[in-house]
């Protein structure tokens, strides 16, 4: 299988050789049940999507937004799935044939918690006892994700090796993965890592363009001449572009995370961002050769973002080959721009975005303000890949702590702050 | 000598460490404290970030050398400065190999690593089928390419295997990371027996930590066993407690001792090995 | 209009002279465009329902419920809708008329927050200015939901009155409105206050039942033999009610907040539970005569439930009636019950519900345990009124301080409360 | 008196204070110094837990008496009690009337008011509409049920609430609830304007604070002026600063004066009233 490099020159299993079997065992029920739809997995997949998902989720024109740019905006809203965020229709999809494999566990990674979050409510879901792995920086800055995954009857293993985000959680899973593969499914919550992930990922997640390529010609009779998702791993990326990478006419957007800067700290071993699309190189990690951030060496850097979804040092291959293959356009937006755009969606729209998905947004602001220059179009659709409530603290701190246009004035956060601290 | 050529003469006792770890230059005391102790091949660890097979205890040694400045081009530099017998294998990931050098590929890597002295080389993130530059690269700087079986492996990937693989076969005692255990598991022998037919010598590692272990091991029919995580204990209990480094040394050197005799207590009840 | 009494002896418009014109012009306006249609206004509030609201929400089996109460229950995902609960069904509608109405400024009340983020999220929605009022101790117990009102530009006043919930919340919002009334509308949170706004809410929330009542049938071929739904004001409960009314042999179950207790301590003033329908009188509150919990002068009692969303002393008039006439069965779930629901709930479907929502679950449990008597039947529909992400600290808190069966260890919890605590 | 009577003299002064407010004893003092002060009609205010109608002037006078045990029943003997000379009328919450007595209705209430000599009713959660059981009881039980209109009432509304009301009607000055403010507002003397030719007396609240505004109300065609907070406010100095019940009744008292004169000097300002 790996032969086929589905990717170009990207993708692969670069796996210890405990997991490989696994990884075929994987890859031959992908084919059977969801490439085949052998025993009606697809069937099932897409009922259970409708029905405990909420699929399909609305494309929704942004009055407030279309105005103020000057084009059709088009809201593809993953927020209103369960969950809040599109990672559920990869958990559900996952967990789902972990079932018609036979698997008895579930393990996955989270970062923000997003994905950790739709693990546990696919597996509560389908009756599979779960077990999360997350690191401890992770867990103390996304404390409602971890109550939730724990609600949900999953348990938390907290991850204390390194940054204590991500990058150790993944690194961890994977090892848990590896002593315990034969009755275990790991749901890896991205379009990364080792071969079928990154297809199988992509799958569960294209039915957003499914829908979104189908809503748009229903609402205006035509394609989008642009779409713009944000890219952290690039599974509401690739999820949001799957359908239109063939209509060559339709401009492809993956807005990475620009953090603090797109300069490297080579000797802290840090990049202040986590656009591995714009300015990462050729490498391997978790087990696919992909764009990287890394340092001269090949060591990892850590990244950043003020979004935890998208501070990841890596990304998909199957984006790190459409942008080789120029079909899609990496570009990125910091973190102040970012905070700015999840303002104005909220302000101007009534949709509070996750802070991945404001950076999507973002995108659109800096092209408006010739900071960017891209060719958008006419109409142009952007995932909302997921809802804000995970963020707010984040976003009430960062808010205070920059000068953000957007934001509102901060004095009723403080007000609150303090009296809801006083009350305990 | 070549690695081969190492498990004809008797059982192997295949030590690992992190090179550079806690410092560079405890590291080396340590590395020649493993050859006193009577190691045949030394593993020697470069460390990677994103280390994904490694237990706790390997984990924290890469951080330590990582923190300590270990990189690429010291660690050939430690290679070349190092004064030892055994036969010296390097142990790392992929996109170290990889990154190393003016230009992608592994080629670079592989022909430094022959200039400096490596025999061979161990890349647990590189199964067979992603190996075939390496395996190329190897082959035309004389380096030889282990690759580990584990007991999940199938007998289809066991042929895939049996056609890359070179110097000597790792066969993995368990499943899971590295770490040391206090039991040995069936599947030991179990995956013994599935490749007693194969011409390459046959390590087994995954949780060795006593001479008992060692010879338990052999006597299953193993021809070396590979110890990580027992020595590396040493040197994490040296540096947090701050035990001298002559005194760390020599407890590596008698743990080291340990091992071999084991390993060589299990030679002599096994069936009499067929030489190849 | 109000000599019409729809609900028998219930309703009414008990309000100062100054809000009598508002509410006349109110009603002429309800006629006109939501009974009537006028300007397209029902297709409008459909069209924005559907693709800002993320409209039909599913009507899902529940495996393991059906299992555990051996009946099949299909659970009603209100808490899909955008801003996670019922809520924006009502808030969307009257923000929405409020501008066919010419009208600049909005003004709501909240509790537990839940109806001041639908306001706040259809006020930035439909670019109008918004203020909400909420007392000061549900602004400190609340505090997500009050930064999303804050987040969608809404103004949030604090009502620093009585003791600082809901129904002071009310009259607050009463009194702006009585001297704001010419341009402002004040959006009502449920289907209480005086009329048209009972009516009003209920048609607007109706569109729960009206969607459950056809993809039960669309599933089943059958109309449900019950159905059940959480009651604070009421608006979640004839939403979902409302199209099954006519049904004579479905049976409807009001599940009321029991509280800590249904006895009343009338030295003290306070009701120690929500359910005016199973334990309160006739009186007059907020605008209406209903069903109120009050002491033998006619004051108000405070109420109590867990569940902020469910606090308050009165109830909408067209409920009290349907009980009066036995149409609805009142019943009520306490504290505990509730809670082990909410448990109950996320861990075997996946679904952490709020804790309002927890005390239909409760009934189930209840009826299973013997400890409510009713004939539920085979066929059961119940909402999911609202998700419960606002509700994880107070689960925490009650969780840890009481002995809760269903709970999970909390261990982790607190760990997590620790740390984050540290970190900051 | 009847409150028609009253007007039928000069220039009616109609203070109000919430019963009970800060307790029993102490609003005792302040009502007969409001009589004293030349009050022409009382409004004496029962409190209710939910006064949606008032400002946060009232709100709070409202807690402090509740705090203060005032409940219907002891507002009825404070009403027996208190023997003063200007005509009672009881404002209040229509929840209280209706739950009064044993049985559910008004009629309880309102057979205990005038035993204790209550003369009127001034209800502000009770528009015409739902008045018509309450007057039914008043008729019989010979009380005045007095009604509110405001800025914002409708020609329509005009009508059932002149079909409705006796005693005086209640003009509410402005938009909003109860309070003092600096301020008159224009749509006082528009409002007045629209009911020039009732029979009823027009006596002008929401808002009056200062004998000024007396006076200007009068001029502008009142035949008396209903003034709350602006009284309540010296009740709540009083209580929140210790200052004793005997100085806090005579504070009240010349405000009282002060309000009166206005009035009376607002009276000499009008157009002859054509006395009906
Ligand atoms: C809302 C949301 N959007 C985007 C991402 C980034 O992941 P991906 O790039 O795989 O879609 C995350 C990850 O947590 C997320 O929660
Ligand atoms: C999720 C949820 N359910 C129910 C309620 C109770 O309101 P009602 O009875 O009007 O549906 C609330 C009120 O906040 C709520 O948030």
């Amino acid at each position: 299988m790996s032969t086929e490099r589905p990717f170009g020159k990207y993708g692969g299993q670069y796996v210890p050789e405990a997991l490989m079997p696994a990884l075929e065992e994987l890859n031959e029920a992908y084919e059977r049940y969801v490439l085949n739809n052998e025993d009606g997995f697809v069937d099932e997949f897409r009922e259970r999507l409708r029905d405990f998902g909420g699929r399909p989720t609305p494309l929704q024109y942004a009055e407030q937004l279309s105005a103020r740019y000057d084009r059709d905006i088009y809201l593809k809203r993953e927020d209103l799935l369960h969950g809040g965020a599109h990672k559920l229709n990869n958990a559900l999809g996952q967990v789902l044939l972990a079932k018609y494999m036979g698997k008895e566990r579930i393990i996955a990674e989270t970062g923000a918690g997003q994905h950790g979050t739709a693990t546990a409510m696919a597996a509560a879901h389908l009756d599979m006892p779960c077990e999360i792995y997350m690191g401890e920086t992770d867990i103390s800055r996304q404390r409602p994700n971890v109550f939730r995954m724990r609600l949900n009857g999953a348990e938390v293993n907290p991850v204390t090796t390194g940054r204590g985000t991500l990058k150790e959680a993944i690194s961890e899973t994977m090892r848990d993965w590896a002593a315990t593969v034969e009755r275990t499914h790991y749901v890896i919550g991205s379009i990364v890592g080792p071969a079928p992930f990154p297809s199988m990922v992509r799958d569960f997640q294209a039915v957003i363009s499914e829908e979104a390529r189908e809503q748009l010609r229903d609402q205006t009779g035509s394609l989008p001449d642009s779409v713009v998702a944000c890219a952290g791993g690039g599974s509401n990326t690739m999820g949001t572009f799957h359908h239109f990478v063939k209509d060559d006419d339709v401009g492809l957007y993956a807005v990475e995370a620009g953090g603090d800067s797109l300069s490297v700290d080579e000797e802290a071993g840090v990049a202040p961002n986590s656009a591995s699309l714009s300015t990462g190189e050729e490498g391997v990690l978790h087990g696919a050769r992909t764009r990287l951030l890394q340092d001269s060496d090949g060591q990892i850097l850590e990244s950043h973002s003020v979004s935890a979804g998208l501070d990841y040092a890596g990304v998909g291959p199957e984006l790190a080959h459409l942008v080789d293959t120029n079909r899609v356009s990496p570009v990125n937006v910091d973190d102040e721009l970012a905070l700015n755009a999840f303002h104005r969606l909220s302000q101007t729209e009534g949709i509070i975005p996750a802070l991945e998905t404001a950076h999507a947004f973002g995108f659109l602001e800096a092209v408006e303000a010739g900071k960017r220059d891209a060719a958008l179009g006419e109409t142009v659709v952007v995932n909302v890949s997921g809802r804000g409530d995970k963020d707010l603290e984040t976003v009430v701190e960062e808010t205070t702590a920059r000068d953000i246009d957007a934001g509102p004035d901060m004095d009723l956060f403080r007000q609150v702050g303090r009296s809801a601290g006083d009350g305990k | 000598m070549s690695l081969e050529a190492v498990f004809s003469e008797e059982s192997a006792f295949i030590p690992y460490l992190v090179a550079g770890d806690p410092t560079y230059e405890e590291s080396m005391e340590y590395v020649e404290a493993l050859a006193r102790g009577g190691a045949d091949i030394i593993e020697l660890g470069l460390p990677f970030s994103e280390p994904i097979a490694e237990g706790p205890t390997i984990q924290q040694a890469i951080v330590r050398a990582l923190d300590g400045g270990m990189t690429p081009d010291r660690y050939f530099e430690f290679v070349e400065e190092l004064a030892v017998d055994p036969t010296l294998v390097c142990m790392t990931y992929y996109n170290l190999v990889y990154q190393y050098g003016e230009s992608d590929g592994p080629e670079s890597f592989v022909e430094r690593a022959a200039t400096v002295g490596i025999e061979g080389l161990v890349i647990p993130d590189l199964p067979a089928e992603e190996a075939d530059q390496l395996r190329a690269a190897c082959d035309e700087h004389g380096l030889d390419l282990v690759f580990i079986v584990a007991p999940t492996t199938t007998q289809e990937r066991l042929e895939r295997i049996r056609e890359q693989v070179s110097g000597y076969i790792y066969v993995q005692a368990r499943l899971g990371t590295t770490g040391a255990r206090a039991d040995l598991s069936d599947r030991t022998a179990e995956t013994l027996a599935r490749i007693e037919d194969w011409q390459v010598p046959k390590a087994v590692g995954f949780g060795i930590a006593t001479g008992d272990h060692a010879q338990a091991v052999i006597t299953a029919g193993a021809d070396g066993i590979i110890v990580g995580s027992a020595l590396v204990d040493i040197v994490a209990d040296g540096d947090n407690k701050g035990i001298n480094t002559t005194e760390t040394a020599s407890r590596i050197e008698n743990k080291a001792q340990e091992l071999k005799d084991g390993a060589l207590a299990g030679t002599s009840q096994q069936p009499a090995p067929e030489k190849q």
